[in-house]
């Protein structure tokens, strides 16, 4: 018995036309892109230096959402501690240099329209030149609006953005590692506290319990807001807990900007047998930048030039 | 006949938005349902003068068109609205079986229609719910012009009985029809007269024609130009006399020329009148990120492509 | 400022051809169902005189598959005492001689294809003449193979046989009652246990506690049973009271085949504020019939003649 | 050419979960995902041959469509079946987004297709989907005529790369093609010569087109049949070359004509050789219970509308 021949990455198939889009030569050099070298991924890793790749992370959505001109600021900034700690504390098993290696961890972005932070992360982590960040959403970037898998950028697992998709494509990956591979990946993925309201989150839940995915993470990026307004103001997701529960998961309840509280929740998920684990983040939208802080209205706005320089000041080490 | 002016621009969604507050103002058994992203498909503007008539489903579009269709079904007109990614295929089994198999007198609004939504990429740019939403039996499917036709349209819709579609769009596109512009279900409207080709749109593709037939006039070329705002039920009659009298149609659509309007007319004319046809619109992709009219220049959806599909029909013109 | 007109009830839009299926009149004649009278709704009512009917709820159930030859025998026979008590037990506000009245109660079956009871039901209510129940599933029937509106068949308030779409379409009319029209009515609905597995469940679910829906109560048909087997070697859906509780509903178990249980429940369900209600009712798909009782290949066959001749006898006073 | 006899009746849906059987003894990495109507659409025989390679998901089709995805991506080939109505409307977006849009190696298999279904009624009747599944860029959609070619069809778009739809029915429908008889995605074959007229069909509706064809020879019109199973890709040169020879096409399938076979077919043949053509399909109605030959002969699915349908399309040759 054989195995059907399979192409997945990379996809290059989404370019239309020829011209790929160029980053501003004035704001490679401002920001000093050429000179950056990745950060390192260890469990070894002090919490300060996971800390301060979440706040390269953060100034880096800045400044591509700035050079953007369009896109979400709000919950790309507000789960930068979680992207750190996953891609910078050890969580996760990937290789930049190497990034189809079939042996590493599987991440799923669930809530596509954070892709900002995505992007800024796996630059941070080497997969990409950083000036690539100054591309975002520009026609023919690697960086689409949405994660498109069509791209061929390493790192996008798949494509994402309509919501409560992400994490049913997770599970079938941690379905394939657990029951027919066998090979002990891990798959993480994020998914948004709106996105909960999608049925499809609680029939993907059902499912992963079902199958004892015990090597499938979810988190939950609890903000308490979503486009229109606060969650209760739009539709009421509490008890948020009580839910992944009551759909078999095993539930770690933590302040999402805790560096430690975020490492130890992952390393938790890590021993749970027989169930998988939702970690359920407490986080502000657009943290920790002063206007916009646990504010909805950032949901899906940039900052303008001023705003910018204001966030980044705040961002200065 | 008059000829259409550009009298600016704005998107159709405001229109959709300012038809829906008519709407409140003269029937009080109008409903909205808000899927958290109302102040980008207007229903916002219907939220802020109506609220008591104005209830949110918070992000789930399948359960939203189901409360709709309940709503219906005890004497209200809902209108639910989401961007038509989600308005017309999150909900397809729901469209088929509870809205249209009930004939459920249930109004969806379709936003971010088209590659013109720009920087959000793929996902978000809907090209194929004309396929989707014209094939369900007793649905009906309008996909307005330009801003005040989509007013014009959302309250026709809701005051006709039965389910309907309406798609529209989020990027500023030309308004050119007039408050006296006249607007009805199930119509086609010549905007330009012309017997050398006919060139059948919808949606903001209709201004990209009316440009088109401009710049052929030039040349000698007079082209048909009809704004076929209403998709189904399509208007046979004003099409084939078209068919009859200038032998040639262009359909353009801000959709996947696979089964979206330029299907609807070519299903029309093989069986009466089989004429040449040439298709305008995105030929089977995916959008991607850019900016709308990089966007709309690179996938042909210009009075460019317009020009030449009608060069190539009419070549083809025994 | 106006209404706009509607046209809700009842719509003939679903008949293929002129002509009307017949009852085989040697059926009629032997079921002596010229000389049946419907039973009478009334909180009054013994539990003896609602057993009764859903005896006879029961025996129509299978005279009509049998004859249908085609159609779902176990989820109808097993919700049967639910379905009685509903529509006999004083619970559900409805005149049967003016089915369309504006100020009657709402039933939907979203577990379409249980549709046998409901027919079943609505004849013994008086709906219709009980020998049109001989034409289930027939060409032109107004008893379809699932509830089909466009044949306008009295009782029937809506199209269902997607599952999880009927129970949003029941939301949507308590939301019509509670907040728009203010009309004190209320909305009963059935899901099956199986159906729990369909996402938009728990976005109505959701949706529906959030609008505090108190005049909206849904009763879960607990039979453990779908179609390729028992719901645990299918997909787990348990701990399913947890579920409910989790998403905002009052709960209340019961035993689905105690009519006592089932009128305490919807007693309980009438006076429960700012929530909707749901019912779990353990019930055995088939019940009572002794080769049928809690058999899932029981889901969607119908009996043949010699099948239901003995479940006929055990269904005899 | 030989003529094709009838061997017998079986369903399509058995050639299916036999393609799959077959697809599991050679090759360890096709995976099947069951949607609690497994004995229904037949992923059952899978299930019993590989247990470790079926996954339940019960009753969750879009939950289950995501879940393929995610195997795909890991390099599995999974197959996802229900009935039709489910496996493409209730899932429309999961298909549009993460199957297509990630051009992702799922397969998807949708049974209960058309009306022939009989006593469930309308809404287990899909008459919608091959307008949806072809819509969508990067699907690949296959409707079988008979039991072998479904067997064939399975194993050909679980060797091929990329999204793919298979078509099938629940009802024993005339069986005539041989293992022998040959089956290619994206390739048309014409089943009995003629230059009269061409008969592009679909699914069981090839049969009802070559005895039709036999009842035209008596009257001497040869109709040319031929067996479109792939209808996307559509193979645009044998039906071109069907349509230059013959003159005048009929369509028939058992779908909506409203955006179906009919429509693809159009949207060729105006945009290359406009010849006259009639659809026999179901016109824009939902289905009903009643048995399957009852509601074939009362909506028109049979030899007999064929028969009319090309003595209306001959009268209409220049
Ligand atoms: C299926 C679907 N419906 C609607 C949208 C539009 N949308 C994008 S983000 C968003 C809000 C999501 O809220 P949440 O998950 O809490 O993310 P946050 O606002 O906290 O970043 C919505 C409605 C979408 N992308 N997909
Ligand atoms: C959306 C959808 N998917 C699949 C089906 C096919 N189907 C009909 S009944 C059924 C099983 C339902 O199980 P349950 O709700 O427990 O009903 P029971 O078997 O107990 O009568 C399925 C899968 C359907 N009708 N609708
Ligand atoms: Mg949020
Ligand atoms: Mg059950």
């Amino acid at each position: 018995m054989s195995e059907l021949p399979f192409h997945i990455y990379p996809l290059e198939t989404g370019f239309h036309g020829p011209k790929r889009p160029v980053a501003n030569p004035d704001l490679v050099a401002e920001y000093n892109y050429a000179n950056f070298s990745p950060f390192k991924n260890s469990s070894g890793n002090t919490d300060e230096y996971i800390a301060s790749a979440a706040k390269e992370i953060r100034r880096d959505i800045i400044r591509s959402l700035v050079e953007a001109k369009s896109g979400h600021s709000g919950g790309p900034l507000g789960i930068a501690d979680v992207m750190a700690v996953l891609y910078f504390g050890g969580v996760m098993n990937y290789d930049a240099t190497n990034p189809w290696l079939e042996s590493r961890d599987r991440f799923v972005l669930s809530a596509g329209h954070m892709a900002p932070v995505l992007y800024a992360t796996l630059a941070n982590a080497g997969f990409m030149k950083k000036e690539e960040l100054l591309t975002l959403r520009k026609l023919n970037s690697r960086l689409q609006g949405h994660p498109g898998r069509d791209m061929g950028l390493p790192g996008i697992e798949t494509s994402t953005g309509s919501l409560g998709q992400g994490m049913g494509i997770a599970a079938g990956m941690a379905l394939a590692d657990k029951h027919v591979s066998k090979n002990g990946r891990r798959v993480y993925c994020i998914t948004g506290d709106g996105e909960l309201q999608e049925g499809e989150i609680w029939e993907t839940a059902m499912f992963a319990s079902h199958w004892k995915l015990d090597n499938f993470c979810v988190l939950v990026d609890r903000n308490h807001c979503q486009i229109d307004g606060r969650n209760p103001d739009v539709m009421e997701v509490d008890p948020v807990e009580d839910k992944w529960k009551a759909f078999g998961f095993h539930t770690i309840h933590i302040n999402g900007h805790s560096i430690s509280e975020i490492r130890n929740a992952y390393k938790e998920a890590a021993t749970v047998k027989e169930k998988p684990t939702c970690i359920i983040a407490e986080t502000y939208m657009g943290h920790p930048i002063s206007f916009m802080n646990d504010d909805y209205r950032w949901h899906g706005k940039p900052p303008n030039k001023d705003q910018a320089v204001l966030a980044l000041a705040e961002l200065a080490n | 006949m008059t000829k259409f002016e550009l009298l600016g621009k704005k998107a159709t969604r405001f229109g959709f938005g300012e038809g829906l507050v008519t709407l409140g103002e003269r029937y009080e058994n109008v409903i909205v349902l808000g899927g958290d992203i109302t102040g980008s498909v207007m229903t916002s503007y219907f939220q802020e003068k109506f609220p008591d008539r104005f209830f949110s489903t918070g992000i789930m579009e399948a359960t939203a068109t189901l409360v709709a269709t309940g709503l219906a079904l005890s004497g209200k007109v809902p209108f639910f609205a989401s961007y038509g990614a989600f308005a017309a295929c999150r909900n397809t089994d729901m469209l088929r079986i509870s809205v249209c198999y009930n004939d459920a007198n249930v109004k969806i609004g379709g936003g971010h229609a088209g590659i013109s939504v720009g920087p959000d990429g793929a996902t978000h740019q809907v090209l194929e719910e004309i396929a989707i939403t014209r094939t369900l039996p007793n649905m009906t499917l309008i996909v307005p012009c330009d801003f005040a036709e989509a007013k014009k349209a959302t309250i026709a819709m809701g005051e006709f009985i039965g389910p309907a579609y309406i798609r529209f769009g989020r990027t500023d596109t030309p308004m050119f029809t007039k408050d006296d512009t006249p607007f009805e279900i199930g119509k086609a409207r010549v905007f330009r007269e012309g017997n050398d080709v006919a060139i059948c749109a919808c949606g903001p593709m209709v201004w990209e024609a009316l440009v088109a037939a401009e710049k052929l006039a030039e040349e000698g070329i007079q082209a048909r130009v009809i704004n076929v705002s209403t998709i189904k039920p399509l208007d046979n009659e004003t099409i084939l006399a078209a068919a009859r009298e200038c032998g040639a149609v262009v359909s353009a659509e801000e959709h996947q020329i696979t089964a979206g309007l330029g299907g609807a007319i070519a299903e029309l004319l093989v069986k009466n009148n089989p004429v040449p046809m040439e298709f305008v619109g995105v030929n089977d992709k995916f959008g991607g990120s850019g900016d709308p009219d990089e966007l709309m220049a690179l996938f042909g959806l210009t009075s460019v492509t317009i020009i030449e599909s009608v060069k190539k029909v009419i070549a083809r013109k025994n």
